[in-house]
């Protein structure tokens, strides 16, 4: 029922019962047995990680003894349950140190959302219906059990598919260990914004394929190509903390910084410098300053070692790379090219990095191998003030490993739907491809030709509407929660906590789930834990190489997490014959003419990929930029929107060659005027009473244009147009006054 | 005010406003802002529904609390403090602010105690009277006792009011919560108005801004 | 046409208070019905909670307070021109001044309730009233709208008082001419008045002292209002100008107001041999003089700001000259200053016909002028991220719409019950004699009427 | 000596994020008003980052700027309050007390910064939602005004818990929700009265200032400019 339905309702029924209730109210209130005898009134801190996103930040929970409405044997009543209350960053953690964005501070209402799925439910009407009926957990995963049994008995395990989202750690591994027990291939991690490219990158040029550490603290002179690294990208939290030490943490000693991408983000707003390039060629622009480092012999060209050898010319000193050809390809002039260079080289330490829009164009790997170059030039690898690779805490142990790498996601979708792949079981736990991925892939129409789907998701969303099963995970609040961080800290982390409270519904840990179904099997996979926690415990408790590994155990689980150097850290993995590389440019998907506008969709600073759409503090966000709420639009340049009569607030179309959509405008300078920029998050046609059928969503007209090297998407490489089409409608709320007239910004 | 009392000008104003509401609620739905765009979504299996909200379910509990006047209390089993009090006083394994409202000291909450800490001493003591049989089947059942506050404010008055530096400043319960140990069931001994607070606070020149006790 | 004598005085004026006709009833039940309608609209908001209006962040008064002011300034009608009338002795003021103080006390009673309609939580409204309540807390005395409850309420009484007293003979004139009931009823009121030359005296003596004391009251009302705004700092309305400014519209608005019910009185009571075009005349050239002072007012307002080009009250100001507010503002100029000097500044056009039109553009004018003084400066303060903007709602709507037809359903139904032209004072404008009325009050029959 | 708290804000670190607005939700119990009210300019947040466009493409700079309740030591909306709801407290707090508030919405007129919020109605959260409230914090209900507080309910609590202690309360010991969370470390709480306290350090700094200070408002929040250049 909707707010203000209500409100009307107290109001009538209020003036309608008043003569009745003026007396005592009744008191019929069921009590059950208290959850947790918890001092009333009194705050007990507890660790937690947050799993939004990959970072694996460190939480501390306030948790608080409460009254909750809870049914028991089907009557409903009260009990004392020790809750959440509040999230906090954990100020030990070397992540977050402290901090915590505003999607993590959300986070707490993943486990109080209304909308949660409370049961396991089995579908009874028509795939994407989200019609359901409840069962228990025995029938549920005797359901599932008899699924893969029926595979089994057939010999066709490898039709068992496993998507998941991008997950580091224990849980991960017991994935793996599960679909590799039972014969099938490995899972698929999905992930629309992955930075699977620049893994693939820092693997050729330093034998490490992760995504990089920034050490901006200490930092004079940051050069980042695209990367929203204070927004959405990598570790925001922890660069956050960074960002702020290098403006002001050193007396006497500001960091500058300088943003180099096309379209106007977070992060850029903050930049010393905001240099606007042509989309994909950033790369060109590394190499612009490499040549003119080189040539002012600021540093010897052999310098960059391994990174530069892939580089075609590098050893010659880039001669195709001279300022004013890259001027001519990037739209940026000779003197900044020559002055950002020279700093680059004299303002040491000194770091550049690349990531987002840069490198979701099909010559993305150029890119990213590129700006490594520059990098390794100056040398700022594993040097303090540059970037450092974490390192990683080894989870994945010994076992037989999934027989068969899985495929890309598009090319299963294509397999099943082309009827070569023939998935006949489709488990999905925390990934939402249906919304995340192009229409061109037709995942959903892949999905229909599956036999037989069971989502883990806690909310009915545009792929678990599709389930045939649903086996709701707890919230990470409520179940064992880990992460093993890619990146964010110098030295290795692996946060780990136990449930900061007890599970409010009947849901069930995902990885108890898996481990029950693996024991129900009729050929029993022995999986060798009995329970998630000790999945976790046999792996993580060791870190800390005490001897009594129970000690370890809850002094780590106490702490949310272990971190330290580790005895043996993994040696880099060695270089990769590859042909040295030289610019191409960027390929879109869509002609000129027809299409005039590059299409740059972004992950919105609410909602990154659109997965947290439904908590409603992050909807009710004002946008950093944009001060939208509640909404989707899209950003026009002031001069494009006059040419094309579009103004503030108005309805317009973008269409691409496979699709169209409709929201409302914004015009902003933060972009060029072939350039227009729509985040990514809105427009879910089933996620939730917060975020069903909000605004528009810019993915699904995406080209299914892939990075050729690692077969990512290239989510930045489509070509659109852009007409108006309506009068404003109040589908885009800006908490930002209104512009009059002589706007009269950046008042003093 | 006895008209009050007799919720007669409750009833007068309530009939006014049953009118109004009527009249209105037909030519208003006009005046009603259109609903917000959130889609009705199927409610599944097991979700919860229904509202929070600090908004008066009935006008007379508005009049109520318009008033300051709390309902009394209702308590699920006759609990005898004087009894308990009398035993506390022979032996040290009870004491009010340590075996049933252990909060009082700590937490700005004093705590009702739940069936599971009678029974840690009904287990053994005074098993055959009829009220213990029937809390231990209370919590055979895993049902727990229905505690309802005695004292506390309306919503309206944003009174939060801290126990633990009340009783580090040697404030006696029995100044707020009357002779308790010589009654049974818990009564409003004390008409505990804000006057009681900021007199005491004077006397005692504790901190006597609004802030101190409303926010 | 024939001069009226003292027996057609009297029946012409009690006529309407003798018998009643169906109009009568019909326009009651219309006029009660919106009324009623407005109430529960009130009610509807009080259930449904404030937010049922166009009220917003940063906008947080718009209609109701753009009411208030109108009200109180149209209050000024009254009280202060019969007021000023009677100390200069006007002759042709006996038909008026009773029409217009009746106007005072109903406007400002309508007028005081608007505070009270846009208070968050009204059922807590007492709490503005200083009494020395159960924890000692009084009222902030520092706060203007304190000053208002003061300022209002001392207005309020002084002006039943103004409009009691000159009722008590035309009372006793109604109690001798009526009978049963009706008869106790105004003998009540009459408080026994007899006409003795003493009770004359002190009528007459009580009478200038309240004259006298009123206009000051008057002044500082609007004023005090005009604290409410000036108080703040919000642009534009942190102006010294504020004071006589407000009081300037008030009366301005107050003159327009008594015209229309003069008007209205002359058509609908046939009162054409009391309501003369001269009335309409005098009040008309009362009516340009201070459309020309309001215009001398808002030039005044509009230059200052401009000149003293301040960035923040310059949105507010280009908001209003040429942004989204300024099809009101214009519409405003036209009607406060423009249509009424051509129309009253032309004698030809001077007729109860223009002064009417004239009038109604005022009031028109001069609530646009509340609103456009309450909400561009409101939606533009200094922090442009914070700007908003207003559009009012149906419940404001209603309620605004209400207060009128409450308006007119008091003046109605004190036309059916009082005398609405002084009886005793035209008798005594006819012919004097020193038994019927007092020294001071001497002078030819009528003023200086010429027909 | 009394306590004076203020704020610094440290607009170099400051990244515009948005993580003190939602953790100012979180503490709180700001209510999510929807989109129908938002939309009609009745979102509340109490701590907002406002935004500032400066020149065109592509030579186009953008600025944040936090902005919150003030505090300040001559608060506009004190005076004109009739009931005194809003006023200033011993400890230089502009305390907004509920239950006295009638909602005459002067308070948030006088305020020049427009950081006042208005409940317009009985605010309602979807169940189980409400297990989130802090029950440190009242939940307004309609008709009130409500505003940043710097978390009083954390001030009072630890100075309680120092009393406790038989102890000073120590710098950077409290921190109101936004300080907690900010990432950056962009701002700072404390007492203006200890010169020893960070936040008084930082009120020194040559890049402070105030916002809007010409208007003689008083403020406690110290600004520290963000620089362009290294």
């Amino acid at each position: 029922m909707d707010r203000r339905n209500f409100i009307k309702l107290t109001a009538l029924t209020g003036s309608a019962t008043a003569l009745a209730s003026c007396g005592n109210p009744e008191h019929t209130i069921i009590r059950f047995l208290p959850e947790d005898e918890l001092t009333p009134g009194i705050a007990e801190w507890k660790p937690s990680v947050c799993p939004l996103c990959a970072s694996g930040c460190g939480l501390t929970v306030r948790v608080m003894d409460t009254d909750v409405e809870v049914t028991r044997e089907g009557q409903a009543g009260v009990t004392r349950m020790a809750v959440a209350k509040k999230l906090e960053g954990n100020p030990d953690h070397p992540v977050s140190r402290g901090g915590l964005c505003a999607r993590g501070q959300a986070g707490i209402q993943v486990t109080y959302h209304p909308d949660r799925i409370t049961q396991p439910l089995k579908r009874t009407g028509n795939r994407g219906e989200a019609k359901y009926e409840a069962v228990t957990w025995d029938q549920a995963i005797a359901e599932l059990a008899t699924q893969l049994d029926g595979l089994a008995t057939a010999a066709d395990q490898k039709s068992l598919a496993f998507v998941t989202a991008r997950r580091s750690g224990r849980r991960a591994t017991l994935v793996q260990q599960f679909l590799a027990k039972f014969g099938a291939p490995a899972a698929m991690a999905f992930e629309l914004f992955g930075n699977d490219v620049l893994r693939r990158a820092n693997g050729l040029s330093f034998g490490r394929e992760q995504l990089p550490t920034l050490d901006l603290a200490r930092s004079r002179y940051v050069l980042s190509f695209g990367a929203d690294f204070l927004g959405t990208w990598n570790s925001p939290v922890a660069h956050a903390e960074a960002y702020g030490a290098m403006r002001q943490g050193r007396p006497g000693l500001r960091g500058s910084f300088v943003q180099i991408e096309s379209h106007m983000t977070q992060t850029g707003a903050n930049a010393d410098e905001w240099v606007p390039v042509f989309p994909g060629t950033e790369g060109v622009l590394a190499l612009g300053f490499a040549h003119v480092i080189v040539h002012e012999k600021l540093r010897p060209a052999d310098a960059a070692g391994r990174a530069g050898a892939l580089i075609a010319g590098w050893a010659s000193g880039l001669e195709e790379y001279a300022p004013d050809r890259v001027s001519k390809l990037t739209g940026v002039t000779v003197h900044r090219i020559e002055e950002i260079a020279r700093h680059f080289a004299e303002l040491r330490p000194s770091m550049a990095f690349a990531g987002g829009p840069p490198l979701a164009h099909t010559n993305a790997l150029f890119t990213a191998v590129a700006v490594n170059a520059l990098n390794a030039l100056v040398g700022n690898i594993n040097e303090p003030g540059g970037i450092f690779f974490t390192p990683q805490v080894a989870t994945a142990d010994t076992g037989p490993s999934a027989s068969g790498a899985a495929p890309s996601f598009d090319k299963l979708a294509a397999g099943i739907v082309a009827g070569q792949l023939p998935v006949k079981v489709l488990l999905v736990d925390g990934a939402n491809p249906v919304f995340a991925t192009p229409q061109a892939w037709k995942v959903k129409e892949a999905f229909a030709k599956v036999p037989f789907i069971a989502s883990f998701g806690s909310f009915l969303d545009e792929t678990s509407a599709q389930a045939d099963l649903i086996l709701p995970d707890h919230s990470f609040l409520e179940s064992w929660v880990e992460a093993a961080p890619e990146s964010g800290s110098l030295v290795a982390v692996m946060s780990v906590a136990p449930p900061a409270m007890k599970p409010l519904y009947q849901t069930r840990a995902m990885g108890d789930v898996l481990l029950e179904v693996g024991r129900k099997l009729q050929k029993p996979l022995d999986l060798p834990w009995q329970t998630y926690e000790e999945a976790l415990k046999t792996a993580i408790a060791p870190l800390a190489g005490g001897k009594d590994i129970d000690e370890d155990w809850f002094a780590i689980r106490k702490q949310g997490g272990w971190w330290g150097n580790l005895s043996k850290p993994a040696p880099p993995v060695a270089a990769a014959s590859k042909a040295p590389m030289t610019f191409v440019e960027p390929q879109f998907d869509g002609d000129v003419q027809q299409f005039p506008f590059h299409f740059l969709p972004y992950p919105s600073a609410a909602f990154l990929d659109g997965s947290l759409a439904h908590l409603p503090w992050l909807q009710e966000l004002p946008d950093p930029l944009t001060s939208a709420m509640w909404s989707s639009w899209v950003e026009v340049n002031p001069q494009t929107a006059e040419r094309l009569g579009i103004s503030d607030r108005d309805i317009v179309e973008i269409a691409s060659a496979h699709g169209s959509i409709q929201t409302a405008a914004v015009v902003s300078p933060g972009l060029a005027q072939n350039i227009i920029a729509m985040p990514v998050g809105q427009g879910h046609s089933m996620f939730t009473r917060y975020a069903t059928g909000r605004g528009a969503n810019p993915i699904a007209i995406l080209a299914p244009v892939m990075e050729p090297e690692t077969g990512s998407l290239a989510w930045a490489a489509t070509r659109v147009k852009i007409s108006r089409v309506g009068d404003p409608d109040g589908r885009l709320i800006l908490f930002a006054g209104a512009k009059e007239e002589k706007p009269n910004e950046g008042l003093r | 005010m006895g008209l009050l009392r007799r919720g007669g000008f409750a009833r007068f104003w309530t009939v006014v406003v049953c009118a109004a509401a009527v009249v209105t609620g037909v030519a208003c739905g006009v005046l009603a802002p259109p609903k917000s765009g959130t889609a009705a979504m199927t409610v599944l299996p097991g979700q919860a529904s229904g509202i929070f909200t600090p908004a008066h379910s009935s006008f007379g509990k508005a009049v109520n609390d318009f008033f300051g006047r709390l309902p009394p209390p209702t308590q699920p089993v006759e609990f005898p403090h004087k009894r308990h009090v009398e035993i506390g006083k022979e032996g040290p394994e009870l004491k009010c602010t340590e075996t049933c409202h252990e909060g009082v000291t700590k937490s700005p909450v004093a705590g009702l105690p739940s069936v599971n800490t009678c029974l840690g001493c009904h287990a053994a003591i005074a098993v055959d009277k009829p009220i213990i049989k029937q809390i231990t089947a209370m919590q055979e059942k895993g049902l727990d006792l229905a505690w309802q506050r005695v004292y506390g404010y309306v919503a309206q008055a944003h009174v939060k009011f801290n126990h633990a530096p009340h009783i580090a400043a040697n404030v006696e319960c029995a100044t707020c919560h009357g002779d308790i140990a010589n009654q049974t069931v818990a009564q409003r001994n004390v008409n505990m108005h804000m006057g009681v607070c900021v007199t005491c606070h004077r006397e005692k020149n504790a901190p006597n801004e609004c802030l101190t006790c409303h926010f | 046409m024939k001069l009226p004598n003292d027996a057609t005085i009297t029946t012409d004026l009690l006529h309407p208070l003798l018998n009643t006709s169906w109009r009568f009833y019909l326009l009651v039940a219309f006029l009660g019905s919106i009324v009623l309608m407005g109430l529960s609209t009130w009610i509807f908001q009080m259930v449904m909670g404030f937010g049922m209006t166009g009220i917003n962040n940063p906008i947080f008064w718009a209609f109701y307070i753009t009411n208030f002011v109108f009200w109180i300034g149209i209050s000024h009608a009254g009280t202060l021109i019969s007021a000023i009338l009677r100390l200069v002795n006007a002759g042709w003021r006996r038909p008026v001044t009773r029409c217009a103080e009746v106007i005072t006390a109903f406007a400002l009673m309508i007028g005081a309730l608007f505070p009270i309609i846009h208070l968050g939580r009204p059922w807590l409204f007492f709490w503005l009233v200083p009494y020395p309540s159960s924890r000692m807390i009084w009222p902030n005395f520092r706060s203007p709208l304190a000053w208002d409850f003061f300022a209002i309420n001392t207005y309020l009484t002084g002006s039943l008082l103004f409009l009691f007293l000159p009722m008590i003979p035309d009372f006793a004139i109604v109690r001798d001419h009526s009978t049963g009931l009706r008869r106790k009823i105004y003998g009540v009121l009459a408080l026994g008045w007899r006409g003795t030359t003493k009770q004359w005296h002190r009528l007459e003596t009580a009478m200038s002292i309240m004259a006298v004391g009123i206009i000051p009251v008057a002044v500082s009302v609007h004023t005090i209002v005009s604290f409410d705004f000036s108080m703040a700092p919000v642009p534009m309305w942190h102006s010294t100008i504020f004071g006589p400014y407000f009081v300037a519209g008030a009366i301005f608005s107050g003159i327009a107001g008594l015209i229309i019910a003069m008007a209205t009185l002359r058509k609908f009571l046939h009162l054409e041999n009391y309501l003369y075009p001269l009335h309409f005349q005098n009040l008309g050239k009362l009516l340009l003089m201070m459309s020309l002072l309001w215009g001398y007012f808002v030039f005044n307002e509009r230059l200052t700001v401009w000149y003293g080009n301040h960035e923040a009250d310059m949105n507010v100001f280009w908001v209003t000259q040429t942004g989204s507010f300024s099809p009101l503002f214009w519409t405003m100029v036209t009607v406060n200053f423009v249509i009424p000097v051509i129309i009253l500044g032309i004698k030809r056009f001077r007729t109860i016909t223009g002064c009417v039109i004239a009038s109604c553009g005022v009031c028109v004018g001069m609530w646009l002028e509340r609103f456009l003084i309450v909400v561009p400066s409101l939606g533009h303060k200094y922090l442009p991220y914070s700007w908003g903007t207003y559009t009012p709602q149906p419940v404001e709507l209603l309620i605004t719409v209400s207060t009128f037809a409450a308006m007119t359903l008091l003046y109605t139904l004190f036309a059916k019950f009082v005398p609405i032209i002084s009886i005793w004072e035209l008798k005594a404008g006819k012919h004097p004699s020193p038994a019927l009325f007092p020294e001071g009050a001497r002078e030819h029959p009528l003023g200086e009427v010429h027909i | 000596m009394a306590h004076k708290w203020g704020l610094a804000v440290d607009l170099d670190r400051c990244d515009g994020c948005g993580a003190c607005v939602t953790a100012c939700h979180a503490e709180n119990n700001i209510p999510t008003v929807g989109e129908m009210q938002a939309a009609r300019g009745r979102a509340m947040h109490w701590i907002r980052v406002e935004r500032y466009w400066e020149g065109e493409f592509p030579n186009v700079r953008l600025k944040f700027r936090p902005v919150m309740c003030q505090q300040c030591d001559s608060a506009p909306c004190e005076p004109v309050c009739p009931t005194y709801a809003s006023h200033h407290t011993a400890d230089g707090l502009n305390a907004q007390i509920y239950n006295r508030c009638i909602g005459t919405r002067y308070c948030a007129n006088a305020c020049p910064y427009n950081v006042r919020f208005f409940d317009f109605f009985n605010p309602a959260w979807d169940k189980p939602l409400q297990l989130q409230l802090n029950p440190d914090v009242s939940v307004r209900e309609v008709g009130v005004m409500e505003k940043c507080t710097f978390c009083s309910q954390r001030i009072l609590a630890t100075t309680i818990q120092a009393k406790a202690e038989k102890r000073e309360v120590k710098d950077g010991e409290i921190k109101p929700a936004c300080a907690q969370a900010c990432p950056a470390k962009a701002i700072v709480f404390g007492d203006l009265n200890d010169p020893e306290s960070e936040v008084s350090r930082l009120a020194e700094s040559p890049r402070g200032s105030k916002l809007l200070e010409d208007l003689g408002t008083r403020p406690n929040v110290n600004y520290l400019q963000r620089l362009t250049e290294a």
